[in-house]
């Protein structure tokens, strides 16, 4: 209802291939993006950076490289921890293995090579698909646990694979504080999801969705399996392995595998799934809803707890966020496959039509 | 502008060609024309244009294209079709724009009529139709097609694709550079421009003579009127051989220099039209009417909030929307807040839907629109108008000024025309955009313009206190009850047009006791209606004879003799009976226009037996008519017609 | 009418056999195709139709026989190669990719034609904006050739099954084939858009030269706009000819006879 | 002997694959869920009911867990799986996520979530057993020996419910295919409740005998994922394959655990298993016994 297109036309083809063809949407993003990196850090204190914008930021990197693979290639993953830890451990080695590696440098570098594992653990969807890559995923995802490990070798010799970093810099800035880090994480993350549109709105995409809809099809008209898919596991890696590095060197500091294991890769999953399948914006939604979801429950129960009487327990807040997550899976599932992106994109387009209804 | 002229040295603005070249060389950058085509509005600037129309002349003149031939055109509003019409004018010719959905038979008369030997047709339809009556039209010697689609096999020597025309203009042109405004400067204002056939509401069609003065001084009286600016845009999708068109998408975007758009297909029209925004815009009340009728069916579609909004928000128009938009300052202040309430939530959405967002000015013409449709467009903000016209004055007799907009008023005379009534309550024109002469047709000339100049428009009129002009109906329509009542059907038919459900009615009574009528139901909307109340149909035929719908109407047709009865003028004429007629007026079958006007005479004629059906008190009626269909066969569509009593209301004496 | 040349064999089938499990799908078939012509498979339900048309493209792989595509010899044929090689096709069971839009499917027809690597793709820089904007002009003369301009930006999902074939002939006429497979392009339509498919399918062949090779069980239209048709029965071929030869054909008379009454 | 219990698992996976095509992931959420209630209601209903018998308890305590079990199995198809029929497999693998959640979530709300026993009078004593044929014969321990009795009697039990009772027809009928079973009149949604129901005990088997042996905690959802593998080497759709498949990862773990471990630091048990089906899935994607897939265009 605020949108007025009327005088809007398209006199090139550049000009309708925009990532936001309507200048409403185009101004809104932008100041979002203004609001984000000016007014956000005017506002917010370090409790909020801390537990709720860095971590959200990240996991939206994450969730974005999940929902590349899952959304778009229609590739189910459960190994995106997995990935996470090979960019965040191999990010740690290039750091201290090489000396004067920047901080940026080691990240991307843990990135290229999640991509490069990625790929391997990729092989089986040539083979395999649905529940069947599923289970090998898995597989990428209980072998990389156990390596972080067992392996001494990538952790430096530290026991049980922990490992920690000192504090990052970025051509002479150093990220110590929480407005540092939130404003690192936010730019990675703006270029970052500027390209994943770019790629799915592209050739490159266009071969993704091909293969998620309809591989048969998509081989008949020249689209290689092999190629799209590996390359899908590969980004998919590439954005989970920089997510992962970023969550240990910015987000935690030091960590153990245990902080990429099999319980972040099911998180991610229903991120996607909840926020949207097939969707950069999707990614957002999810990994919002889901880095707020434990905190409000946190705070929210405990008072509804205490309006009936109850004595609420942190266990028993633990365990009602199991069965509303669970329930919220399965709600989606039904109701909307497509998740928070599509309720968004279908308000938006009621907003066009309004006040008809179609 | 006037700086330019004089730097050049030329000659005054005073034909087409040389307006064109006058935007080339003043605003060669602004848009000229844009086309939907590929997915995007295609645009080329005047300074393209006007290279373009050069190309197109050479390659007529190459062709042998003189001085005095016509030029017939016939398509949808596509760019070039626009750009040959100037092309033709360049060479002292005349352009002939022609209805495209014409069929063969009448295009031939025209072709005779009118001298044809080039015509520039659309595409690969338009040449089969030509080629089928070619043998008819021996004149006819070129056609050119715009669109070489599945041209490749035809190997007539008379074709030839618009592209190699164009192409043989431009060599033409590189070896005679002088050619060109050699032949511009042969032009004068008193030549023929254009000439465009009447629709012919009664006999066989008449080509109308205007020349370069009298179109470009009509175009020039309704630019300086609404302040039009080269700024503008407005959208070209009615029938280039419509005056209207002609006037809003040739004549005054001449003058005024701004910008026209086609849209890129007929099914396309809403979408193109909401992208562009027009901010000037033109339509037959028909239009004005089908949109009202979507609206209407759209929100029944909607939830009961959103409905229940739209309802209460439209009724706050309705009370002082259009006031508001006058500038009055009647208005109360809560009304004012209510108002820009309903402007935020409403008007403005819907305005955007209907792609009116932009529009400064809108205006209507070709027909009377009902006072309650008008009212509707002015009370959500659009500045919609009316203009009184005939294609015989180059449109505009009388134009709404701003702020002095009157429901059931055609306005004030425009600048530099004259209007009286006749003795006869005829109304007649004088001034400088009559039409030169019907071409090749002395007698009808001298029949319509008498010797002082008048010009009889053939519509009956009065003006009110305020010096507006009221048309009531064709003054030949006008007739009068046995009870001596007047008698103007196309009121009453305005009026029952308003509802949505009802798409066509033709009204009867003169030399009659009572009025009764025929109904056309629109199916679109009693389609729907009938969808949501699970009533099942298989046609228009079977609709119409579902007695639910026949109530449906009835109940319509109540309203308008109740409104009918609150105005001594027409109280008398309430309509009495009523039937839905078996089949769609169509103009396929002549019993409407091309302009979708009702023929009525025909009309009652071919239906007698009904008329005597609806006065001789009968319940039902059979009738087998013989259709035309869209690919030329005929068919029959019979029905047992029931035919509903209406009831009628006393007639209110106005309070004293 | 015609003015399109008929040239040499393009495409040449010899003595293909496929059978799954025990059933023999296809048995020593041979026939060929020749450059520009519009040639059809015509046969019954269950004929091996479809599987012939799978085979020549590569989806299925034949036990025995050889495929000659341009003088080059194939024992069997890859989907991706046949797709490179200049073999498009359209499936009898929409195969449109539901997720998208209409224009976006009709743009992975385009994509063997795009070589924009994955880094200018990311950064929508240089090379990979250019292709795709020249790409989208090519896709946007196909709407404009098959009439669906105003569904461009639709989900294909939405759209009824009339235009989602128009769809799949537009996603496979952008790949600019040599040779058009049809599988029953004008199936579950109405006899309105069945004219509108056999129009679009002789102007492809007409202004394209494009060689159109094409199933229907449905014999009457295949007739008026097919320069020779195979005739299959039970993974037989029982006919082979012009559409007047078939016709007379005793074999394909009690063929059709025989399935249909 | 761990294989034997990876097959109970799995054969609960095969269970629900066959009937309804749904890779049920919220099995091991149901084994956790049963054995939750078992370990629980065998404490409670002493309690209540006052009385010390074990037997009787534990007897009451597992007809109660049955019922629940059932009860799982009417909400599951209930609340979700009815509005998600004719969806691709990894939206169904999704929602069974999300099961395993809520299943986890209200299990250890309603039963807490320490460690439980469960003590259903196993003998512990290890037996030797084939010590006629070969010298020493094998030292087997007592209580898998009956795990793996059981195990078998569900397998023999199952099957001959599968083959001889009108429910097991109309079930092979619907996993043959579900369309035809539909059109036949098989009410699919009543045969999908059974179907979860028998999961269900065999979730309860599996939860009983794992949870004498290691005690009940929330870390017995987990083995679910362990018998993952187990399915695949099967093949999704064959009770004997779950059987095998099940005992072909236990040994394997275990002999990779004791020959390999040493070399590479230990604890390979996690992923040894499934790089084995892995590997295997590359060779032979439709499992030991599985049916071959078939695309059609």
């Amino acid at each position: 209802m605020f949108y007025r297109e009327n005088g809007q036309f398209k006199t090139s083809y550049k000009a309708d291939q925009q990532v936001f063809a309507i200048p409403q949407d185009r101004w809104a993003i932008l100041a979002l993006v203004v609001f984000a990196f000016v007014g956000v850090p005017m506002l917010v204190d370090e409790y909020m950076f801390r537990a709720i914008l860095v971590p959200f930021l990240i996991l939206s990197l994450a969730a974005l490289g999940v929902n590349i693979l899952v959304g778009y290639c229609g590739q189910i993953t459960l190994g995106a921890g997995a990935s996470m830890a090979v960019g965040a451990y191999a990010a740690y080695n290039f750091m201290i293995r090489i000396d004067g590696m920047p901080a940026l440098a080691s990240i991307l570098l843990g990135g290229l090579m999640a991509a490069a594992v990625g790929i391997v653990f990729g092989v089986p969807s040539l083979r395999v698909r649905g529940l069947y890559l599923a289970v090998a995923t898995l597989a990428a995802q209980f072998f990389c646990d156990w390596a972080f490990l067992r392996i001494r070798w990538f952790t430096n010799d530290s026991s049980s694979g922990s490992v920690s970093v000192p504090d990052i810099s970025l051509f002479g800035w150093t990220i110590n504080s929480p407005t540092d880090k939130y404003l690192f994480c936010l730019g990675i993350l703006v270029v970052f999801s500027l390209m994943a549109k770019n790629l799915v709105r592209g050739n490159m995409g266009r071969q993704w969705m091909a293969i998620r809809d309809m591989d048969v099809a998509a081989t008949v008209i020249g689209i290689r399996p092999m190629y799209s898919k590996l390359t899908a596991f590969a980004v998919s890696s590439f954005y989970l392995g920089v997510a992962g590095a970023l969550w240990g060197f910015v987000n935690l500091g030091s960590w153990e595998p245990a902080a990429f294991s099999i319980d972040r890769s099911l998180q991610l999953l229903f991120m996607v799934i909840i926020g949207g399948m097939g969707a950069i914006s999707g990614s957002f939604f999810g990994a919002a809803f889901i880095v707020i979801l434990p905190i409000f429950l946190n705070q929210m129960l405990p008072l509804v707890g205490s309006l009936f009487g109850l004595e609420v327990s942190i266990a028993l807040v633990s365990h009602v966020e199991f069965i509303i997550f669970g329930s919220l899976i399965v709600f989606f599932l039904i109701v909307e496959p497509h998740g928070i992106a599509r309720l968004w994109a279908t308000g938006r387009e009621k907003l066009r039509l309004w006040p008809f209804p179609h | 502008m006037a700086a330019s002229q004089s730097g050049r040295g030329s000659a005054p603005l005073d034909t087409f060609p040389r307006l064109l070249l006058n935007h080339a060389a003043v605003r060669g950058d602004r848009p000229a024309t844009r086309e939907k085509y590929l997915g995007i509005w295609q645009t080329w600037s005047w300074s393209q244009v006007a290279e373009e129309v050069r190309a197109i002349a050479c390659g007529l003149a190459e062709l042998g294209f003189k001085r005095g031939d016509n030029l017939a055109l016939i398509g949808d509003n596509r760019p070039r079709l626009y750009w040959s019409m100037c092309a033709a004018q360049m060479l002292g010719g005349v352009p002939v724009p022609m209805y495209q959905d014409a069929v063969a038979t009448e295009m031939a008369f025209v072709l005779t009529d009118g001298a044809i030997r080039f015509a520039i047709v659309e595409d690969q339809e338009q040449v089969d139709k030509l080629l089928e009556i070619k043998e008819q039209c021996p004149g006819l010697q070129h056609i050119l097609y715009d669109d070489p689609r599945g041209m490749r096999h035809y190997t007539q020597t008379s074709l030839q694709g618009l592209d190699e025309v164009i192409a043989m203009g431009k060599i033409h042109d590189t070896n005679q550079p002088d050619f060109i405004p050699g032949e511009i400067a042969k032009g004068r204002a008193e030549d023929v421009a254009v000439m465009l056939y009447t629709s012919g509401t009664t006999g066989k069609p008449k080509g109308v003579c205007q020349t370069h003065e009298t179109f470009i001084a009509a175009a020039q009286s309704g630019v300086g009127f609404d302040h039009l600016t080269d700024q503008e845009d407005i959208l070209s999708y009615l029938p280039m051989a419509w005056v209207g068109d002609h006037l809003f998408s040739y004549a005054q975007a001449m003058v005024a220099g701004f910008t026209i758009n086609c849209p890129e297909s007929g099914d396309t029209v809403m979408t193109d039209l909401r992208e562009i925004g027009p901010t000037y815009y033109f339509a037959p009340p028909r239009v004005f009417e089908n949109l009202l009728t979507t609206v209407m069916i759209r929100m029944e579609d909607a939830g009961a909030l959103k409905r229940g909004m739209f309802h209460y928000f439209m009724a706050v128009a309705k009370r002082c929307g259009a006031d508001i938009l006058d500038g009055k300052q009647t208005v109360s202040g809560s009304d004012r807040l209510l108002y820009a309430l309903g402007n935020v939530m409403i008007y403005g959405p819907l305005r955007n839907v209907l792609g009116m967002s932009r529009i400064r000015v809108a205006y209507t013409a070709g027909a009377a629109i009902g006072p309650d449709l008008f009212r509707f467009y002015r009370s959500i903000g659009v500045n919609l108008k009316q203009l009184y016209a005939a294609t015989e004055t180059c449109a505009a007799v009388c134009l709404q000024p701003d702020r002095e907009i009157k429901f059931d008023s055609v306005g004030k005379p425009a600048p530099g025309v004259e209007v009286k009534i006749s003795d006869g309550g005829e109304v007649l024109v004088r001034g400088k955009l009559l039409l030169k002469e019907y071409y090749k047709r002395p007698d009808a000339t001298a029949e319509v313009i008498d010797a002082d100049g008048w010009f009889h428009t053939g519509d009956a009129g009065f003006f009110d206190e305020d010096g507006h002009l009221k048309i009531i109906d064709r003054a030949k329509d006008v007739g009068k009850l046995s009870n001596a009542a007047i008698f103007a059907p196309n009121y009453i038919e305005n009026k029952l047009k308003f509802f949505p459900h009802i798409k066509e009615a033709v009204c009867f009574g003169h030399d009659r006791d009572m009025v009764c009528a025929f109904i056309n139901i629109d199916m679109g909307a009693v389609g729907n209606w009938a969808e949501r109340r699970g009533l099942p149909y298989s046609g228009y035929t079977d609709l119409a004879g579902k007695p639910e719908v026949l109530e449906l109407i009835r109940e319509c047709v109540e309203q308008v003799n109740a409104d009918l009865s609150h105005d001594a003028m027409v109280a008398e004429t309430q309509i009495h009976r009523f039937l839905v007629l078996h089949k769609e007026l169509d103009p396929d079958d002549d019993e409407l226009t091309r302009t979708r006007q009702v023929r009525r005479r025909f009309v009652g004629e071919k239906y007698a037996v009904l008329i005597d059906a609806l006065y001789s008190g009968n319940a039902t009626q059979f009738i087998e008519t013989q259709v035309k269909f869209e690919d030329g066969r005929t068919g029959k569509v019979a029905a047992d017609l029931k035919i509903c009593d209406v009831k009628t209301f006393p007639v209110m004496k106005k309070a004293a | 009418m015609s003015g399109r040349k008929i040239g040499e064999v393009i495409l040449d089938l010899k003595n293909i056999s496929l059978s799954f499990g025990g059933v023999k799908a296809l048995q020593d078939i041979s026939f060929n195709v020749l450059e520009h012509e519009i040639r059809a498979i015509i046969g019954p339900n269950g004929a091996g139709k479809s599987s012939m048309l799978n085979v020549i493209n590569g989806v299925y792989t034949p036990q025995q026989g050889e495929i000659i595509f341009r003088g080059q010899h194939h024992a069997n044929m890859d989907s991706y190669g046949a797709a490179k090689a200049g073999l498009a096709r359209t499936f009898q069971n929409i195969a449109l990719f539901k997720g998208m839009s209409v224009l976006d499917n009709i743009m992975t027809g385009r994509n063997l034609k795009m070589k924009a690597n994955m880094l200018q793709q990311a950064f929508w820089f240089g090379p990979a904006q250019r292709e795709e904007l020249e790409h989208r002009a090519k896709v946007e003369e196909i709407i404009d050739f098959l009439e669906i301009q105003h569904i461009r930006k639709t989900p294909v999902g939405r759209l009824p099954y009339g235009l989602q074939k128009r769809v799949d002939l537009a996603r496979a006429l952008a790949m600019e084939p040599q040779i058009l497979l049809l599988d029953e392009p004008m199936a579950g339509m109405n006899v309105e858009e069945k004219q509108d498919m056999c129009r679009f399918i002789l102007d492809v062949n007409d202004q394209f030269g494009t060689t159109v090779v094409l199933i229907e069980h449905d014999m009457g239209v295949v007739m008026d706009i097919s320069d020779r048709v195979v005739v299959l029965d039970y993974g037989k071929k029982i006919g082979d000819g012009t559409p007047d030869e078939v016709r007379a054909n005793p074999d394909v008379i009690s063929a059709y006879l025989g399935a249909s009454h | 002997m761990s294989g034997m219990l990876y097959s109970l698992v799995a054969l609960g996976f095969v269970l629900i694959f066959k009937a309804s095509g749904v890779f049920n992931f919220a099995q091991g959420a149901m084994v956790l869920f049963a054995a939750l209630a078992m370990a629980r209601f065998s404490e409670w209903i002493p309690d209540w009911l006052g009385m010390e018998n074990l037997f009787v308890a534990n007897l009451l305590a597992f007809a109660v867990s049955v019922v629940i079990m059932f009860v799982v199995a009417w909400l599951i198809e209930r609340l979700a799986l009815r509005y998600l029929v004719n969806q691709d497999g990894a939206t169904l693998l999704m929602a069974t996520l999300g099961i395993a959640y809520v299943l986890d979530g209200i299990g250890q709300t309603i039963f807490g979530s320490d460690i439980y026993k469960i003590d259903v009078g196993m003998p512990k004593e290890p037996v030797m057993m084939l010590e006629s044929v070969f010298e020493g014969g094998i030292l087997i321990n007592k209580e898998d020996f009956i795990a793996a009795l059981i195990a078998a009697l569900l397998v023999i039990s199952l099957s001959i419910f599968f083959q001889k009772t009108a429910t097991g027809r109309a079930l092979r009928a619907v996993a043959d295919d579900h369309q035809a079973a539909q059109s036949i009149g098989i009410p699919l949604d009543r045969i999908w409740v059974i179907v979860w129901c028998v999961a269900g005990i065999t979730a309860l088997v599996a939860g009983i005998i794992w949870g004498s042996k290691l005690g009940v905690q929330f870390s017995l959802s987990t083995i679910a994922l362990r018998a993952l593998p187990v399915v695949i080497l099967g093949g999704l759709t064959s009770v004997p394959g779950a059987i095998i498949g099940g005992l072909i990862i236990g040994v394997g773990e275990k002999l990779s655990e004791v020959f390999l471990g040493p070399y590479v630091g230990g604890g390979i048990e996690i992923w040894f298993a499934y790089m084995l089906a892995l590997v295997f899935l590359l060779f032979r994607p439709q499992g030991l016994f599985g049916e071959k897939i078939i695309d059609r265009v």
